[in-house]
């Protein structure tokens, strides 16, 4: 996931960090621009193709018929798989997912299931033989650094954009979304928290921290990675950041 | 959709082209960052991008060549690219898309000057409706452009086939499953070289021949848009002058 | 699949070629011994060996009821599989079939479906609920050259030898078998086409090209494969040699 | 069973623990014979068995890092460790828990000291009842430090969480199940960094403060019964004064 | 499953056996100390942890229900699989089962079911369609030599330890377990007979024979292993210390 | 078919056999083109191909060893060689097999004399009829002296086992299946050591002293019928005299 970089690159990404500057010039709390673009994919109900920077994440949703899970039987079911396309990094490589593409699904996953996004009961058919199942597929097409914030922000933008989705036997009025939980990471370098790291600084940071929140500000998920620490502090100034870069995201959707 | 009763109608198709004529093509070089040459190419409804990395060092290092550098070449669909989601991972389809893509572009490429080195191919159909291997390979060539590899010529790439008794060029999925004949050909355009067909259905001699002319008409049109495409990217900016 | 052959080799092969001549004497147009034995395996309801020179091929067909595929409810099925079994060649390795082995399948899948050799509509027994499979399982057990044409003959073979499959339940009079694909393939070396390229011949060839026609000359399907090209006039003088030796080998079947 | 009405009733949970209270805690350092080293840890009802190997040789030798050794780490559950059996092998829950739990101990080992070598640590859940991850974590520690593998720190986890909208201590499975929030946390207790770090549920602002505050607390008795664990087991007996 | 030692370690191991003795101060015909403790896994039915020497083996039961065998529909299934636990051993790598741990699962199965400890045919639900199966999962924790005695007598006490099973829908008074089949391996090193080898002893021995017996001293499971031969004699002597042996173990078992 | 009330009637079993008589038995060495040895069996319904490849080099070199040739074996059933067609690929009773057959097979072999090679067996199940992998090994030992491998013995290998109280010598399938117990046994059938030796069912101590006299004899035979095989292929030609 993360790159061998010299020495040399990473002692002037530190040395920037100290003086609170960074590699691109943002400000410590600053994303980089970002573009959604919803509806690419006809032949996914819903799909959303994010630009945070350099780095573009498709992702699309599919509706199909399935059989319910035996201890859920009258609701729907959710399923985010993600793909790190060997097209998207020299360091991605072809075969089943990874360890970082899995943590990339569940990351995303837990986002959209623990914020409750989807009403999940309302996508029974009937209970405890035909439920509808939800298919987030995440394509990373071009890998330049927090790949989780675009993950998640297509994953929710590409089920917002379904409204009635055009699938055939559908049996609802509309496609049951109704929260639009943001995932916001920071990563730590030299004692500082930047917002949105691109690759240069996740390849130098210490660790990463991901805190999800919806509307009302509350944290639906958090996720640390990296082999560095966080402090009790540093949580609660992520947090603080986290509330506020994912404001400015919340509005790319819907 | 169920099947209409003809496919042609007054010499039209159902999509209005006449038998001979190509669905609307974009063809965009450079649209990735991080990879060393990149392509997207619209044909219809297919949506494709392609990306090459390489020439690069080998790994596993026991594959490298000594005396070349070795192409390598993945296909792969998006689960979301076709009516029925597809699972991840390769099928027994495009394993063999990727064996005779790889195998239509390396004519092109001067992978001898880079011994021990990999060259890999990486093309994702992001919405597929037929014609996504040729369409795929066309990306990949100008891709490959894109990437300053050394080639001897691009490639370009068109299925051709018969519905209702016609030969028509470029086959929507709708004339895919309905049609009588598939026929996917890869040209390198300035010699006129073959350097992919399959083909699946029925021809007779006088078909066969007809469709390869057919084929080799369309591949033109193809050529010319890739190398517009690539002037595009590369045509030096007026205050560069 | 194919093998590193010395330069000597090579230079000797490229140079009878020039002269029209080929390394084991054969005229350009001709291809090696053939054999067909068929009913070798009892526990198979159809099978053929087929030696092509010193290459052999075992087929085995086995039926079975299966459910239907959803969008051919009525229809019975066809899968092929191929084993380039590590006996067959000091290049085969054990492990799932690679791009040789799936490659050579789909060939001869092709060229059994695309011709309708079987009546497939026939094979269904209770409309979307149960259908006949046709199980095609190519095994080769030895790898002198040119195992797209031997796979075929023995599939072909295979399918042709069933007559009322000895099978529990089976529910026509006869096994729906109608048609007579018959793939050729020629290599071309030095600007020239051979039919039924050997083992030394694929090593140094520029690229194959496999035509598959039934009794009335037109074609089903066709495969080129190697790294070198075609011109149109080689494709039109593949198609007659291919027609012309089809009709040869379309003997020894049924 | 079927869900109560209420997971907290008189300030107590279902087992009878207040919220700030850990279930029993009981950890032994060195079970094992062929692990260099090994713990075991049972809190509440998980049984948690961990084993460290290394540093030794690493293999396959393309992944040796020449300055540094490199850890790994895998997190398996026993086929029958819960109510329904388990299908042998990683599936995604536990690559990911794999994951996470190496960059938890990472940060305490000195893998500097051994470059292109391997530390290889094993986590087997034998029998499960919510927080196995952080129970695993503990007894991973204990491992590295029986195995005598240069520390930092030890590594303490416990999970916090939100039940009947009060923050708890060290959830069950019951109140996992039923609960509105679960937070694993791993601490390196003599500077409280914070080295694993999950939530998902529903927490304000507020109350992921508390919660953080009771993980901080809970994690101390932790790390007691760690280095008491550790000390039975390297303690000088009494006739070798 | 073994390992490389030192010409030394052989050599001094060898010439112990020539002496009649062995590394651990044991006689030929005995064991080293077993202990098996039961019921430690809550959320298996039955569970057995049998220590023998510093080797460590659990084993836990789930019983679930399933669909038969299409060859045996009014029975239950029985279904064994081994662990060989990277935990367990340096020698141990993560992965599914090598054919060290298929060995050891299909050799713990046959004593089961070749010996009908368990009376498969009461395990039935509603013929055709459900029945209860058996899952044996034995978990190897510390590998010091002999798994295949140590699994095979944690999975048998295992059994034992179910009584009424603590399942959803039991359908039974208890569970049908019949028979005490004792699994006796014995290592040969220079032409003698070992009983229950230790790792060092496997290290060097030529070849083992793992003998199972009833109560009643009948046989029902052999298997040779390792790449040494045995003569008649051999076997005959080794069916005697395996029954005698078994006698003891025995006693550990329901 | 269904169970027979008896398979011994009168002394003969249900193909007519005498109790210690085998199967109807050919044996041909020396069938393949590519291997560097190969043999075909026969035996009653099984058709069994052996193939050898080695001493070569082996691949990965770090399975190499530095005194000795490593010894590789695959037993493998056809899909078609069975009732009810078998999915291509290893099975755990295929694995074990494998494992065993070369067990069975290394101790005539003189591994010692090339270090750092592999000598590859591949067996292939074409039709099974009950005693397959002692089929295959007899199969496989006749490949490897027709490879030129240099050996101390051949190894002979056949099935013997209870059907209705009654000991027999290679069982067919009807036999495994409704009789009690089957035992395959290898031989050197020089020096009379046993090299295979599996059994499940039920046997007497008695019972077992008479089924391993009986498979020594079967043994005895299936030796001569390779030695003659291979005679055949060696014999020197009249006009070479």
């Amino acid at each position: 996931m993360y790159e061998i970089v010299s020495s040399v690159k990473r002692d002037y990404i530190v040395d920037l960090a100290r003086q609170g500057k960074r590699v691109d010039g943002r400000a410590l709390d600053q994303c980089r621009d970002v573009s959604v673009e919803t509806g690419l994919i006809k032949s996914a109900q819903g799909s959303a193709l994010v630009k945070l920077g350099s780095t573009q994440v498709l992702a699309g949703v599919k509706l199909e018929r399935v059989e319910p899970f035996p201890d859920t039987p009258p609701s729907g079911v959710l399923m985010v798989n993600a793909e790190l396309l060997p097209l998207a990094s020299p360091t991605f490589e072809p075969g089943p997912p990874d360890e970082n593409a899995i943590e990339l699904a569940r990351v995303v996953d837990r986002g959209i299931r623990e914020s409750g996004a989807i009403d999940i009961d309302k996508l029974g058919i009937t209970p405890g033989e035909e439920v509808w199942a939800v298919f987030i597929d995440i394509h990373v097409l071009d890998h330049d650094g927090n790949l989780i914030d675009a993950s998640a922000l297509a994953a929710i933008a590409a089920l917002w954009s379904i409204k009635t989705p055009k699938v055939e036997g559908w049996t609802l009025p509309e496609f049951p979304i109704v929260k639009k939980p943001v995932a916001i990471t920071m990563a730590k370098i030299d004692e500082k928290l930047m917002v949105d790291p691109c690759l240069s600084e996740e390849n130098v940071m210490d660790a990463r921290a991901t805190v999800t929140t919806v509307e009302d500000g509350s944290i639906c998920a958090i996720q640390k990675g990296g082999v560095g620490c966080f402090t009790r502090e540093d949580l609660e100034a992520a947090y603080e950041l986290a509330r506020a870069r994912a404001e400015d995201l919340r509005k790319h959707i819907g | 959709m169920e099947k209409p009763e003809k496919l042609i109608v007054d010499g039209k198709r159902l999509d209005g082209r006449a038998p001979d004529e190509l669905r609307p093509l974009k063809i965009q070089a450079g649209v990735l960052k991080r990879a060393d040459g990149s392509a997207y190419v619209e044909l219809g409804k297919n949506k494709v991008l392609a990306a090459v990395y390489g020439p690069r060092e080998m790994h596993p290092r026991h594959h490298q060549q000594p005396d070349t550098a070795v192409l390598r070449c993945r296909y792969n669909m998006a689960p979301f690219s076709v009516e029925e989601r597809k699972r991840p991972g390769p099928d027994r389809r495009s394993v063999e898309i990727s064996k005779v893509a790889r195998e239509a572009l390396e004519p092109v490429v001067f992978l001898e000057l880079y011994p021990r080195s990999a060259i890999d191919i990486f093309i994702e159909i992001l919405q597929a409706d037929a014609g996504t291997r040729t369409t795929g390979i066309t990306a990949a060539s100008v891709a490959l452009a894109d990437a300053g590899v050394p080639m001897r010529d691009l490639v370009s790439a068109v299925a051709v086939g018969k519905v209702d008794d016609t030969i028509v060029l470029d086959l929507t999925k709708e004339e895919d499953q309905w049609g009588t004949t598939d026929m996917p050909i890869a040209l390198m355009p300035r010699k006129k070289l073959i350097t992919l067909l399959q083909m699946d259905g029925h021809f007779t001699h006088e078909e066969f021949k007809r469709a390869l002319a057919l084929a080799f008409n369309g591949c033109e049109q193809i050529y010319e848009a890739q190398k517009r495409a690539l002037r595009e990217k590369y045509s030096v900016k007026p205050e560069e002058e």
